[in-house]
């Protein structure tokens, strides 16, 4: 299918940080703050997600502290009760849903479509300042008495808590517009910004995973706004619409809740599958294996995804009618994800791997995430889930998708696009370090849950039996491992910006369109789209490694 | 740099220095084009700098306000669900409050709207035509239009909050559902039997203050089903007729789905119907709003004459997002106010 | 729903637009105004209707085919759709489609459990 | 014998998960749970199976095929990018385990929905914080039930979602407010098993915990006779005592002196309280017995008006018993 190799036809990019760059485009506050640039946008969007984690992570690591002993160690029931509404809500939709779209997506989407920038700059700076809105209504509640109904906020105990509930739904409510803004402005720069000679079938799985997020993101996110409108307005003026003593009915909270809250699983992990769709054939210096089948299947798992919001709900009081079209439903979503992972390892076949970071923590993701998938079947099997749900074995299978998938893939696209984003290369055998040390925490963290939650450990307990005391404690081990590996990674990322060596324009030797151009990019990007006359992975056999740079060059005709 | 594919127009070369950010006061409601004042294309004004023609740009930007679009519908949809899931389940519910809504006023609102949404599409006409004139008296009377609307929004918003007619604890309606015109013109029989339904039942009350309260208000208009007789210890009431009872079981004013098992009152939870209405009404108002502030906005950019056949984007997503706003009340007024 | 393969051609934005009268198709007047008289009738038409009683349901689904009439006029003509794009089309649909969906399901799953709820306010209301 | 009154007193040992017979699951007490257990183990061998196989292959590649430093500028060899049968085949496959695995499921569930005909049926309430379980002779804090026999619990919840959850029955499910949702389940080992609440109701939600006390064949039938014979002839002050302590009076109230969500009862008898409407009313049986049947009527000041009704709840007997107790608190 593709065309004989021509060298993509950009003049040979200058090395080395250029002169004038989008870093240093501009100077001041002002420059950054009122910024149309989708890459400064993407840099601002990525500080605050980061920080945003280390929020979220603090907070988890004082409930597994808290988690040490039975009953009390070192805080209360009712901060423990905030403390696990708030890890989740800050983690669900300050981090892990604005993640990898707006972070990495906002900085590698444009460059890799050869466009100067989103469709809708405005519309891009206009979402960051609402999720910066929605953070800050969201730490409001956690300010005034935080919300301690969990990040689900199921009625009617979220509307008769006297604790500052209105806050973090409004907050998530705003949250979710910027989500929805981002999701509009990818679908149109994807359908209307792609450079010539580019179709559908020659853009980078990167980009098909962010077309089905969005996809997802415009479709889902309305119904968590209205939720989330009807829960603050029926906490405020009693409209009965979920409160069974007016006549309203708990459960159909639950299924407003879960239409959307189910594809947002999808919204956080599908973009984590685009950055390994991405990594494994660069590092593998390999063609995709099976390019269609992965890029169609995460518009499968996209479309799966709505249809599934019941199995959240087998023992909600919801029927069994309605819960076994939900579950034979759920089993079909397996498929579509066992393709992806099949099909990576089999790019892998064949291929030269190098072990840099982005690739461990690539395969870091298969390991994880395959474990994450299939403990989503046990769930997924209605008499087993009787058992199983709302214990720890829930909470082991959601970390290991979205710690081990979303998390992870995260780490693995930042460390990818660092030296484009930042002109700088960070320290090799420490990212190493860093990968192994995440990978270790994690598993250490979350599988001894699948444990407790098989033998009846209940979710978000302050107090448990005694005989889960000795998995709680390797669980707490596990996550200072965690914290440490994040708290690494943080400190030599900051430190490569000063004094990483300077990044050449492709020091992974990818062949996407992002890497045609100097790190850190010039602030227009292109001077006009390029034309691509070949797939995203194809002859990586035509670039030549040069040692001085520490990038790969094209191959000069004569060599 | 030979460019195998045939660019429609010559462009200018060479990277002019990027145009200082214009932060266009258009709030992020809604996702149509971004117009920058100025930039290197020289001869299309308003083309963005990272669109290569003004027909990409205005693409872009219509593809941008349906997905807008689409987040509006499932915006709705939620509203839509707890309306279908209530009067799936409690019928009698809807059908005794819409007696309390004026039908007449519906229907106004929505010729208002529907001519509104004429105004905005030909608005699009003129500005791709040039028409500057004809385009600013459209807009305007697209603006007077919805402020029609929202005036008669507010006079039955008043309304219902003078009868009492609020959701949740605050609904207390001052009158009764069968002396209301709209109920006595469709059911004549049933409103009398039901005011002598009401009077009975006050009277049984009253009567035996004393020791046997118990069996009388027990006698007192049993809960009569479609053809039972209602018999009546103090003075017998006729057998009633089918027309008399059966609009007042359909509306649950007597029989199980009533409050209160004697003499006739109201379903339970009918305040329900009225925080769906006021929900619905009062977003899909708060968009009608919206709307007049584009429009507004709309209104200085016509005045400078910017918009023609290469750039009139920003008017027909206007348009766009306002012919939503009638679609959705296109199907708000047949659900809340044609129940029959 | 996944219209991955519909997909515009390659780089459309680059297609050039038809010389300089501008590239959209303006919607003729008389058609604008002949839509809007079939709409007022048609709302002058489902007004009427609710007169006459049509059986159980039978208001509600001659309400909701008028009202899906004046939607559909509504979005062809007045939004465009009839010389628009074909990917706008499958959005809207889309919509609509979820729409239905999340309704549908919602409904099945109350109506089934509703009987709970029945005999439960049942059993309150002797106990009081 | 111990003392009739040690029955109707909760034992006071420690709550405890009897002693599990495999890794991965506690004990399974009840006839539904082989086959979950069975269907669990099974998926656990299909999950190893399936993850060994993808990390083997993982790290056989990683192994196989990792390349020297990148100055080699080593290249893949050509392969194949796309093999139809393969991608058929790891699509296919799923796909039967997953059918398979849906029926077998679905069966499983829909047995555990429906409650077998003549099964025991008791009344379990959810309230913040405590399950109650109506009997012919009261309301208890433990859930009695004879062994192999069949007993459906309808739940339902007095104010937020709660769920009722047996471990060792592999049984759960929500108590939802405003209905009734049911469960059954048949022990098939005597013994106590903790109950848990599943779902997350507020502060105290890990300490909503009671047990299930299975006796042996007959043991039941003892048992009611002698907490019918009990409640007959004990003291009204300690039957006071009793049905205060089953009741969760104690989760709002206190006896001794210090006032919590609701008003202490010591010394309060005959004493002058103050009500919220600034009237004054002075604390004797009628009072009492009416606070208990309709709480809202005279509210103490400066209390919140969140006690629920005990209405039907308690017998005669048990009311004045629970009057005499307080009158008892000096």
């Amino acid at each position: 299918m593709t065309s004989p190799s021509t060298t993509a036809d950009v003049v040979a990019p200058k090395t080395g940080s250029g002169s004038d760059n989008y870093l240093v485009h501009d100077k001041g506050f002002l420059s950054w703050a009122l910024t149309l640039d989708h890459k400064r946008i993407g840099i601002m969007y990525l500080a605050s997600v980061l920080t945003a984690f280390a929020l979220g992570g603090l907070f988890a690591l004082i409930l597994r502290t808290e988690l040490l002993s039975p009953g009390h160690t070192i805080i209360d029931h009712d901060t423990y009760n905030q403390m696990f509404t708030l890890h989740g809500a800050i983690m669900v939709f300050l981090v892990i849903i604005p993640g990898i779209p707006a972070a990495l997506g906002n900085i590698a989407l444009p460059l890799q479509l050869g466009a100067k920038d989103v469709a809708f700059p405005r519309l891009n700076l206009a979402s960051y300042y609402l999720w910066l809105l929605g953070a800050i209504c969201m730490l409001t509640s956690l300010v005034m008495n935080a919300a301690d109904t969990g990040w689900t906020f199921y009625a009617p105990y979220s509307t008769t808590t006297e604790t500052a509930v209105a806050p973090a739904a409004m907050g998530a409510f705003i949250l979710g517009f910027s989500s929805i803004f981002t999701g509009l402005n990818f679908i149109v720069t994807i359908h209307k910004l792609r450079p010539p000679g580019m179709g559908w079938f020659r853009l980078p799985l990167f980009i098909w995973a962010l077309y089905s997020t969005a996809l997802i993101q415009v479709l889902a996110t309305p119904v968590i706004g209205i939720t989330l409108l009807m829960l603050t307005v029926e906490r405020l003026l009693h409209i009965g619409i979920f409160d069974p003593a007016l006549g309203g009915d708990p459960v159909l909270f639950q299924h407003f809740f879960w239409f959307y809250s189910h594809p947002a699983v999808y919204i956080m992990v599908v973009p984590g599958f685009g950055v390994i769709g991405d990594l494994i054939p660069v590092f593998s210096r390999k063609r995709i294996f099976g390019y269609k089948f992965i890029a169609v299947s995460s518009l499968a798992i996209a479309f799966l995804g709505f249809l599934v919001w019941g199995h959240h709900m087998f023992v909600s009081g919801q029927s069994t009618l309605a819960g076994s079209i939900f579950s034979a439903i759920t089993f079909l979503i397996a498929i579509p994800t066992a393709i992806k992972v099949f099909n990576w390892i089999a790019t892998m076949y064949k291929g030269r791997i190098h072990l840099d970071t982005p690739m461990l923590y690539a395969l870091a993701f298969l390991w994880v995430f395959t474990i994450g998938g299939l403990t989503g079947v046990f769930l997924a099997v209605m008499n087993v889930d009787i058992h199983l749900h709302d214990t720890y074995f829930v909470v082991a299978h959601f970390h290991y998708v979205m710690m081990g998938g979303a998390i992870t893939a995260l780490l693995g696209g930042i460390h990818y696009w660092w030296p484009k984003a930042f002109g700088r290369m960070y320290d090799e055998k420490q990212g190493r370090f860093g990968a192994l040390l995440v990978f270790a925490g994690l598993n250490i963290t979350f599988f001894p849950q699948f444990i407790m939650g098989s033998r009846g450990m209940p979710r978000r307990y302050y107090n448990y039996l005694p005989e889960f005391q000795d998995l709680h404690r390797l669980s707490t081990i596990g996550a200072y491992m965690l914290g440490l590996g994040f708290l690494m990674t943080a400190f030599y990322l900051v430190r490569s910006l000063k004094s990483g060596r300077p990044a050449p324009a492709n020091p992974w030797g990818s062949r996407t369109l992002e890497w045609t151009i100097p790190s850190p990019p010039p602030y227009y990007n292109f001077h006009h789209a390029p034309t691509v006359t070949r797939g995203p992975y194809d002859d990586y056999d035509t670039l030549v490694y040069d040692e001085k740079i520490g990038g790969y060059v094209e191959k000069t005709p004569s060599a | 740099m030979s460019d195998p594919t045939p660019q429609a127009e010559p462009k200018s070369e060479g990277s002019t220095p990027r145009p200082a950010a214009v932060a266009d006061a258009k709030h992020a409601g809604n996702g149509h084009a971004q117009a920058d004042e100025h930039h290197g294309h020289s001869e299309h004004p308003f083309l963005a700098h990272h669109f290569d023609t003004p027909q990409q740009q205005f693409e872009a930007g219509k593809l941008g306000i349906w997905l807008f679009l689409l987040t509006e519908v499932l915006f709705f949809a939620g509203l839509f669900c707890a309306y279908t899931v209530y009067r799936a389940i409690r019928p009698e519910v809807f059908v005794y409050a819409h007696y309390f809504l004026d039908t007449r006023l519906g229907a106004v609102n929505t010729c208002v709207l529907l001519l509104s949404s004429l105004t905005a599409a030909w608005a699009v006409r003129n500005a791709q035509l040039r028409q500057h004139k004809h385009l600013m008296v459209n807009i305007v009377i697209t603006i007077a239009c919805a402020c029609t609307f929202m005036v008669v929004k507010y006079f039955e918003y008043s309304h219902k909050v003078h009868d009492g007619l609020l959701w949740g604890p605050n609904f207390a309606p001052k009158e009764q559902v069968w002396e209301l015109k709209t109920f006595k013109d469709k059911h004549p029989e049933a409103a009398e039997y039901a005011e002598k339904l009401a009077h009975a039942a006050k009277h049984a009350e009253k009567a035996p203050a004393g020791a046997a309260a118990a069996p009388a208000a027990h006698g007192a208009a049993a809960a009569p089903d479609a053809h039972g007789a209602t018999d009546e210890p103090s003075e017998p009431l006729p057998k009633p007729t089918l027309e008399q009872v059966e609009p007042l079981v359909a509306a649950g004013l007597v029989g199980e789905k009533a409050e209160s098992p004697i003499g006739v009152s109201r379903p339970r939870n009918a305040h329900v119907f009225f925080s769906i209405y006021f929900f619905m009404t009062g977003l899909h108002g708060l968009h009608v709003l919206i709307g007049i502030g584009i429009w507004i906005w709309l209104l200085f950019k016509a005045k400078r004459g910017v918009f023609g056949p290469n750039y009139f984007g920003p008017i027909d997503y206007a348009a766009l997002y306002w012919h939503l706003v009638d679609l959705i009340w296109i199907y708000l007024f047949p659900l809340l106010y044609l129940i029959h | 729903m996944a219209d991955h393969s519909h997909g515009a051609t390659a780089g459309d934005g680059h297609a050039g637009g038809h010389g300089d009268h501008g590239f959209a198709h303006t919607t003729p007047l008389s058609l604008l105004i002949g839509i809007l008289a079939v709409l007022l009738v048609l709302t002058v038409l489902t007004v009427s209707v609710t007169s006459f009683d049509l059986g159980a349901q039978g208001n509600l689904v001659v309400a909701m085919v008028i009202a899906t009439v004046k939607a559909g006029l509504v979005v062809t003509y007045f939004m465009h759709l009839r010389w628009d794009r074909l990917f706008h089309l499958i959005l809207f649909l889309t919509s609509v489609l979820f729409l239905i969906l999340f309704l549908s399901m919602s409904i099945t799953d109350r109506s089934e459990y509703d009987r709970d709820i029945e005999s439960f306010r049942a059993s309150q209301a002797q106990a009081k | 014998m111990t003392s009739p009154l040690l029955l109707l007193q909760p034992a006071q040992t420690p709550l405890h998960l009897p002693e599990r017979t495999t890794f991965w699951m506690p004990l399974d007490a009840s006839v539904t749970a082989a086959d979950i257990d069975w269907l669990y183990m099974f998926m656990i061998w299909m999950s190893v199976i399936c993850s060994l196989g993808i990390f083997a292959a993982m790290l056989y590649f990683v192994m196989k095929f990792k390349a020297g430093p990148r100055s080699a500028n080593e290249t893949s060899e050509p392969s194949s990018e796309h093999n139809t049968a393969l991608e058929i085949g790891w699509s296919v496959i799923p796909l039967l385990i997953c059918i398979a695995l849906f029926v077998w499921g679905f069966q499983g569930f829909v047995n555990l929905r429906t409650p077998p005909k003549g099964a025991l049926e008791v009344h379990v309430t959810g309230q913040k914080w405590k399950w109650l379980f109506e009997y012919p002779h009261g309301t208890e804090d433990v859930l009695h039930v004879p062994v192999d026999r069949d007993v459906r619990l309808i739940l339902q919840s007095a104010d937020v979602l709660h769920s009722f959850y047996i471990p060792n029955f592999r049984v759960k499910m929500d108590a939802v407010p405003g209905r009734y949702t049911d469960l059954w389940f048949r022990a098939t080992a005597a013994g106590e098993f903790p109950v848990f609440c599943a779902e997350y109701c507020g502060t105290a939600h890990s300490d909503m915990l009671t047990r299930v006390k299975v006796h042996e064949p007959g043991g039941y039938e003892k048992w009611l006779a002698d907490v019918k014979k009990e409640l007959e002839n004990v003291p009204l002050p300690q039957l006071g005592k009793l049905v205060v302590e089953k009741q969760g009076c104690l989760t709002c109230h206190t006896t001794d002196g210090t006032p919590k969500i609701g008003p202490t009862w010591k010394g309060v008898f005959g004493k002058a309280e103050q009500l919220s409407g600034g009237a004054t009313v002075n604390v004797d049986e009628d009072y009492i017995r009416e606070s208990i049947i309709d709480p809202t009527a005279k509210i103490v000041d400066k209390f919140p008006p969140s006690m629920p009704t005990y209405k039907g709840k308690l017998s005669d007997r048990q009311l004045s018993g629970v009057i005499e107790y307080i009158k008892s608190l000096k």
